[in-house]
């Protein structure tokens, strides 16, 4: 892996060499294409840029010129300045962990983001906070109050349907034909290329949203007591086998029990089971239970889930408590973390970022510095073959709102923001939780450097196992009664088979709602992205 | 009158003793969390400490902007605006509901008028807030009130109008009439009577009975909650957004902020003690 | 200390002042107030009814006045009287008044009983037990919620008290939640029904007392026989108070456990703030708003009328 | 069978004596009032019989029982407050059973005696009315009706007809006085006013300043006062107190009172007491009631006519001489013109001698 970046930079080297005496060439030509201004030593610009940050080792990575996205957004916005049409500043809002990301410098050296936005624009980005888990509430209270707060929102992934059906969203189509985001770009550009972009920002077809995140949910583990040999022995006594992070499901059991010892103040694992954020456990054991992948609906848009796999499902998920923190079912992520970074968990399923928080040197908080490792998530054996799947879920992204005064602006922030340049060197950034997902933000030396190449490597794998869960219209009211539901059976209120059959009768219920042939249209347009990959 | 025995009195001391270390405890362990570096926040599986070890003001300095090394968390704002909305909102909520309130009271009191008022306030206070914030949202929306100060104001002393209507109807039901009559009898317009008799009387409940209103305002979150997005959000609201990806619940940040809320209510609630019973019974009782 | 209810206004005070001059200041006087409840009573009203018989939501992106392209006749009614989870909300918090209400009263009389009589600390003992209820509501939800933590104080005094390891995941466990939610509602109110009370007693007429002592009545009988009955009015106004405050409650709750775990701590409000801002079912709360509202005025406001006029 | 002995009993606040060494004897079903201005120690007394305060010193003993560290719910006293502390939350018939209930007695008995005590206060008719809104008097029968109920050995009363109207008092006196006699129970009845102790009570305590002055029934203490507080106390206008030296004249013997006159003492026990005491400075008392104005009769003692006081049926005349005072109380026909001088007979029988320095009478054992 580490050799891999650092071929890659020396690789990177050279081709700027090259680049360089391009210019000298074509200059000499005398046909200097006007928008190149001589590299002067002021701007710290590298030749043939015109933006981008300046001063940090690397810095010319995230630079631009024109012929790319950011730098076409810097355009944009100045030929909007030229005509009055630009506004003097834009409020966004943010997920509160994610605004340290623009406002605070990485590397220390480094300008913040919104400083060389702001430096190379003069637009002001006023960002207002939310906590995490109350963006969808937050953005329909200023769609349904006309609070007009806001030029852009930020709110995950899932909600963009319900977003746009609400006509809180700005229809993007004109804005991607005229400026050319590139975001299908093969090499530097979203992981599926168009089919990425279709399953990340559009919506019926339209775009809608600019990723900012890769929610892929990855699974981190303590490599210290994994190997630690007095640990092995001790596994190896007890099953019979050799300890490493478990392939399946029911391995998970055995290892998490084997760890779990909360008199000494350490958990066997600490995914998720609270209201609102657990059921993507459910999700990644689902989807596993059958090759490729079990589905959520048939084809008629029927609800699938209240089966064998499904209760199967819910099953481990409520049997999964018993080596989890006591407080497991009151715990957001923020608990979470905390008891991750307290060393008091073996195992987690966690955002990518997890390795960028808690195994960073610049984090006092965490004793687990050093100490993680990261991998593939457990799966089933289906017929010899382990299947293995994580899911894409919550994912922010950034939208424009209809009741912004000035959309076009906000539309080229967001294509500056989200451009693989600037995005790479804002993922980096451990200040936020902001997670990589475009192929260029992978090679990136600095995005290597903060979420450590082994769980850059995992997070690719990893994408390739991810089954996105749902977007589309209808999809809070369907997460809404899973979630009731496994709720309801984690607290003992009902068995597994009854929270399935009540979910997948609510889900029968939406699906009428909301149309059967739309669901269905929506289930279509997202199967391709759905992996296939089996181990 | 009846002789109090030495045990008995020991015994009185004892449960008065517990009852007050009940009362005291969360509120002291707020205080010490405020005073936590962030290392002593959470205790999980360890002992637990009743006391910061290390005692700091970074809690304090967080919430204001100072940044502190130990908190790779950025503040988008800073807790000075949310306490200056709540010192707003809560102050003008307190002078709609006040005025509105005392006028009618004294109507209702004197002259007998607003017919079905009485019981319509107290119908609104029982009814749960909650219920009415759809129309509500709606109508501030409309009215351009979402998310301003003056907004919030507005429904604050709507909510809080029965409250300083009723307790300033028993003011006036109290205070002897003689001396409006001399006067109006002198033939002092009704204007001067009530400006220059009626209200110099009134300060003293006047006044008790603001600053209750103005606690209740001031500690509102459900309103709040719903009626504010970004400039003007609360400090209950405000205090939601104290959450970190680095450390989980800013636990410390959050008492710190919670003590200053909680001073105003408690030096203004001990101020009237002496109108407190009255006050917190919509008059319906009087010392 | 004397004792009122809602009583009929008073007479006029001056009575050569005409009639209608008196009428006309009286109307002045009460306008302001007036149109503020109209200000927030007509609107509401008159919209929530009519968008409780449609299927609209901010969802649709249409603005209420095209509700009524979302017609659905009386659906929303049929699920306010069927709904599991709104009827589990309302029985809850009847569970949490029929809990705390007494709770906080008993321990509200009995310090209060403590109080009676001079002792040394009395006024200083006084302000501190005041306090918890004076702590923003809000506050305290952010206070107990760190008590509650497996690794917070309260587990630390029972582990102190019991001797052994108390780990209890009070938020995390049904049962468990309602009762700490509950424990901070008492910690918080009780202070009330302890002023309150106290006013009370202290308005009992010393000699009662005593001559109920001439005449051999001890301790209880006393309470019994003269204080509490005495002060029964007053019970009545601190156990009403404290009903309708916990019938609305929702700030400490809410931020505690946010209804939580699943909905074993969902009170009508944080049920219907749920419903409101996380499934933005609007028609349907309106029709639960108007529930409420016939309820209330079907309930409340008789019993009311009648304890005024039984003065 | 129930007296009261209080020994030596004294009760101190602070420095301040309310009480100083109280020794009294109330026999059985005997009516006493402790009379005396206010601040004399009655009230201080009455407690300390009940019970409410605890004594400094001394004893308490109901028929010879000491009850001194009896708690007070069970020294089995009735008591009537000045304002009848009724219970106004409950019915006529609730206060009247009240004792008996605290006593637990059964239902039956209860109600025939709560019965038998209406029909002896004439409170039938009103047993199941609220005792809140009754008139004064009838709240008095409640009050003392709900003591005596419980048949207790001692009732005490204080001052009960202190807040009733002047013109209701003459019922109530005898209401209370009858109801008294009914009962046959020994009472202690603490007023302030003379004219309640002397219709009601069979002997009075007259008490000042925590002391005890003396103790009889209405007629000595008006006839013979033992100084010259109760003297001065005790009817009115109180007795005429006049300085002056004792003096002998051929064998007989008189006060010298300077301007006004000399008075001749008709020989008797007084005389020989007065001998005995030696030619001492003196205080010569006489009732204003017994004086007669007769200009005929010789040796009388001059004064002047300084003020007519009418009242009624009575004329009160007031007269001086010098530093001294008298006052005369005629029929109402009495003519009287300021200035005048006026020729006095004090009724020989009726003038009482005080020691100037002791103010104890002499002649008086």
């Amino acid at each position: 892996m580490t050799d891999q970046g650092s071929s890659r930079l020396i690789s990177r080297r050279r081709l700027l060499k090259t680049g360089v005496a391009g210019f000298a060439l074509t200059s000499a030509i005398g046909i200097a294409p006007r928008y190149i201004r001589p590299a002067h030593a002021d701007t710290g610009l590298a030749p043939g840029m015109t933006g981008g940050p300046t001063g940090f080792a690397g810095a010319e990575r995230y630079q631009y010129n024109p012929e790319m996205p950011e730098g076409r957004a810097i355009e944009g916005i100045k030929a909007l300045k030229a005509a009055g049409k630009a506004p003097s500043k834009l409020v966004f809002q943010m997920s509160e962990g994610a605004i340290g990301q623009l406002t605070k410098s990485f590397p220390a050296d480094a300008p913040t983001i919104q400083s060389v936005w702001e430096k190379e624009t003069g637009i002001k980005i006023e960002i207002v906070g939310v906590a995490s888990g109350n963006e969808f509430t937050k953005v329909m209270q200023d769609i349904s109050t006309k609070g007009a707060a806001f030029d852009i929102y930020q709110v995950e992934w899932n909600r963009l349907g319900d977003l746009t059906e609400a006509g809180g969203l700005v229809n993007l189509d004109e804005y991607v034909a005229k400026y050319k985001p590139e975001w299908d770009d093969p090499k530097r550009g979203y992981t599926g290329g168009v089919q990425g972009v279709t399953l990340l920002n559009k919506y019926n077809g339209s775009h809608y949203a600019v990723s900012l995140d890769g929610d892929f949910q990855t699974w981190i583990y303590r490599k210290d007591l994994f190997e630690n040999s007095k640990e092995q022995a001790d596994f190896k006594a007890k099953f019979g086998r050799d300890l490493h992070f478990p392939e399946t499901w029911d391995e998970l059991t055995e290892v998490a029990s084997f760890f779990h010892r909360p008199d000494k103040g350490l958990f066997g694992c600490t995914d998720l089971r609270n209201q609102g954020w657990g059921y993507t456990n459910w999700y990644q054991r689902y989807c596993s239970m059958a090759a490729p992948n079990k589905l959520l609906f048939d084809d008629h848009g029927k609800a699938l889930i209240n089966s064998p796999e499904g209760v199967k499902a819910a099953q481990g998920y409520v049997d999964g408590l018993k080596y989890h923190s006591p407080d497991a079912i009151s715990w957001g992520w923020p608990e979470q973390y905390g008891n991750m970074a307290s060393g008091n968990a073996a195992i987690t399923c966690a955002f990518s970022n997890m390795p960028k928080f808690l195994d960073s040197a610049a984090n006092a908080g965490s004793k687990v510095t050093g100490k993680l490792a990261a991998a593939l998530p457990p799966g089933t054996r289906v017929n010899g073959k382990l299947i293995r799947r994580s899911v894409l879920w919550f994912n922010l992204m950034a939208m424009v709102s209809t009741q912004s005064k000035h959309p076009e602006a906000a539309y080229l922030f967001l294509q500056w923001l989200g451009g693989s340049r600037t995005f790479s060197w804002m993922s980096s950034n451990p200040a936020g939780y902001f997670d990589p997902f475009q192929l260029a933000n992978f090679d990136d030396p600095l995005v290597q450097q903060s979420y450590h190449p082994y769980q850059v490597a995992n997070i690719r794998e990893t994408i390739k196992r991810a089954v996105p869960s749902i977007n589309y219209a209808g999809a809070s009211s369907y997460h809404k009664s899973l979630d009731d539901n496994l709720m309801a059976a984690l607290t003992g209120n009902q068995t597994a088979e009854q929270a399935m059959a009540a979910t997948a009768k609510a889900w029968d219920k939406v699906t009428r709602r909301i149309g059967e042939q739309n669901i269905v249209k929506a289930i279509q347009t997202s199967l391709p992205s759905w992996p296939t990959l089996v181990d | 009158m009846s002789k109090p025995s030495w045990g008995s009195e020991a015994l009185r001391y004892a449960l008065i003793l517990l009852a007050v270390a009940i009362a005291l405890i969360p509120i002291l362990w707020m205080v010490s969390m405020a005073f936590k570096p962030v290392e002593e926040w959470t205790d999980a599986g360890r002992t637990l400490h009743w006391l910061p070890i290390h005692p700091t003001l970074d809690n304090f300095r967080f919430i204001f902007g100072g940044s502190t090394s130990k908190l790779i968390v950025s503040l988008d704002s800073t807790a000075g605006w949310p306490i200056l909305a709540s010192l707003l909102s809560a102050t003008l909520g307190t002078v709609i509901a006040m005025v509105c309130g005392t006028l009618a009271a004294y109507g209702v009191s004197r002259f007998n008028a607003g017919g079905n008022l009485p019981l319509a306030l107290l119908q609104l206070r029982i009814f749960p807030p909650m219920a009415v914030m759809i129309p509500v949202m709606i109508m501030w929306s409309f009215l351009g009130l979402v998310d301003t100060w003056y907004g919030l104001a507005l429904i604050y002393g709507i909510v809080t109008l029965p409250f300083s209507f009723w307790l300033m109807k028993t003011f006036f039901d109290d205070m002897p009439r003689e001396l409006e009559e001399a006067a109006l009898v002198e033939g002092c317009s009704r204007f001067r009577v009530f400006h220059r008799i009626t209200l110099p009387m009134m300060m003293a409940p006047f006044a008790s009975a603001a600053l209750l209103v103005f606690i209740f305002n001031w500690s509102d979150y459900l309103i709040a909650l719903l009626l504010t997005t970004r400039e003007w959000r609360t400090i209950p609201v405000y205090m939601a957004s104290l959450s970190s990806s680095m450390t989980g619940q800013l636990y410390g940040a959050k008492a710190a902020l919670g003590l200053i809320a909680a001073v105003p209510p408690v030096v203004l609630g001990l101020a009237i003690q002496r109108y407190l019973v009255r006050g917190l019974t919509f008059g319906a009782l009087k010392q | 200390m004397s004792v009122e209810a809602v009583k009929a206004p008073i007479a006029p005070v001056v009575v050569q002042a005409g009639d209608a001059e008196i009428r006309r200041l009286g109307l002045r006087l009460t306008l302001p107030a007036q149109l503020l409840l109209a200000f927030i009573v007509l609107f509401p009203l008159v919209m929530e009814l009519y968008i409780s018989f449609t299927d609209w939501t901010p969802l649709v992106g249409k603005n209420w006045v095209w509700a009524y392209r979302y017609w659905n006749d009386f659906d929303n009614y049929v699920e306010v009287l069927t709904n599991a989870r709104l009827w589990g909300s309302i029985v809850r918090t009847f569970v949490v008044m029929i809990v705390c209400v007494p709770t906080e009263l008993l321990l509200g009389l009995g310090i209060a009983l403590l109080f009676t009589g001079d002792f040394f600390g009395k006024r200083f003992f006084y302000s501190i037990l005041l306090m918890p209820m004076m702590v923003v509501p809000a506050v305290a939800g952010y206070m107990f919620f760190m008590l509650f933590q497996s690794g917070g104080p309260v587990n630390a005094i029972l582990s102190a008290l019991t001797g052994s390891q108390v780990a209890i995941a009070w938020l995390s466990h049904a049962n468990l939640a309602l009762a700490a939610v509950m424990i901070a509602d008492i910690w918080q109110w009780t202070p009330l029904m302890f002023l309150i009370l106290l006013a009370g007693l202290l308005g009992v007429p010393e000699d009662q007392l005593q001559m109920a002592t001439l005449l051999g009545a001890g301790r209880w009988a006393r309470l019994r026989h003269i204080v509490l009955p005495r002060i029964s009015r007053i019970l009545v106004i601190a156990v009403a108070i404290r009903t309708i405050e916990i019938f609305k409650i929702f700030d400490t709750l809410y931020i505690m456990t946010s209804g939580g775990p699943g909905d074993s701590t969902e009170t009508i409000s944080v049920y219907i703030y749920k419903v409101t801002m996380q499934d933005l079912e609007w028609s349907y709360v309106a029709t639960i708003a108007l529930f409420i509202l016939v309820v209330l005025s079907a309930v409340a406001i008789p019993a009311i009328k009648r304890f005024g006029a039984a003065r | 069978m129930a007296t009261i002995s209080l020994q030596r009993l004294s009760k101190h606040f602070g420095t301040f004596s309310a009480l100083h060494e109280l020794d009294l004897q109330v026999r059985d079903q005997e009516f006493m009032a402790l009379l005396g201005p206010s601040g004399c120690g009655k009230s201080t007394t009455m407690n300390l019989v009940a019970g409410g305060i605890d004594a400094s010193a001394g004893k308490i003993l109901f028929d010879g029982r000491d009850v001194t560290d009896v708690a007070m719910g069970r020294r089995g006293v009735g008591f009537v407050f000045q304002n009848y502390a009724i219970f106004t939350h409950m019915s006529v018939r609730d206060n009247l059973s009240f004792g008996l209930r605290m006593r637990r007695l059964h239902r039956t008995e209860v109600d025939r005696r709560v019965s038998a005590m209406a029909d002896l206060l004439q409170l039938g008719p009103l047993l199941d009315q609220r005792a809140s809104g009754l008139s004064v008097n009838i709240l008095q029968r409640i009050a003392i009706g709900r003591s005596a109920i419980v048949e207790p050995a001692i009732f005490l009363l204080d001052e009960p007809l202190s807040n009733v109207d002047a013109a209701f008092r003459a019922i109530m006196r005898t209401e209370l006085k009858s109801l008294q006699r009914q009962f046959k129970q020994t009472m202690i009845y603490v007023t302030h006013d003379q004219l309640e102790a002397m219709t009601m009570a069979d002997r009075i305590a007259v008490m000042d300043g925590g002391v005890l002055q003396q103790v009889g029934t209405p007629l000595e203490v008006y006839n013979e006062p033992r100084n010259v507080f109760v003297a001065g106390f005790i009817g009115s206008p109180g007795m005429n107190l006049l300085e002056g030296r004792l003096y002998e004249e051929g064998g007989a013997i008189g006060v010298d009172l300077g301007v006004i006159g000399r008075q001749r003492l008709t020989e008797g026990k007084q005389a020989a007491a007065a001998r005995r005491a030696g030619l001492a400075d003196v205080l010569l008392g006489f009732r204003p009631e017994d004086i007669t104005v007769d200009a005929g009769n010789p040796g009388a003692l001059k004064m002047a006519v300084s003020f007519v006081e009418r009242i009624g049926h009575r004329v009160v005349v007031h007269l001086d001489a010098g530093a001294q005072q008298v006052k005369m109380v005629a029929r109402n026909g009495f003519a009287a013109t300021l200035g005048a001088a006026l020729p006095l007979h004090p009724q020989a029988d009726r003038m009482r001698l005080f020691d100037k320095a002791s103010g104890l009478a002499i002649g008086v054992e």
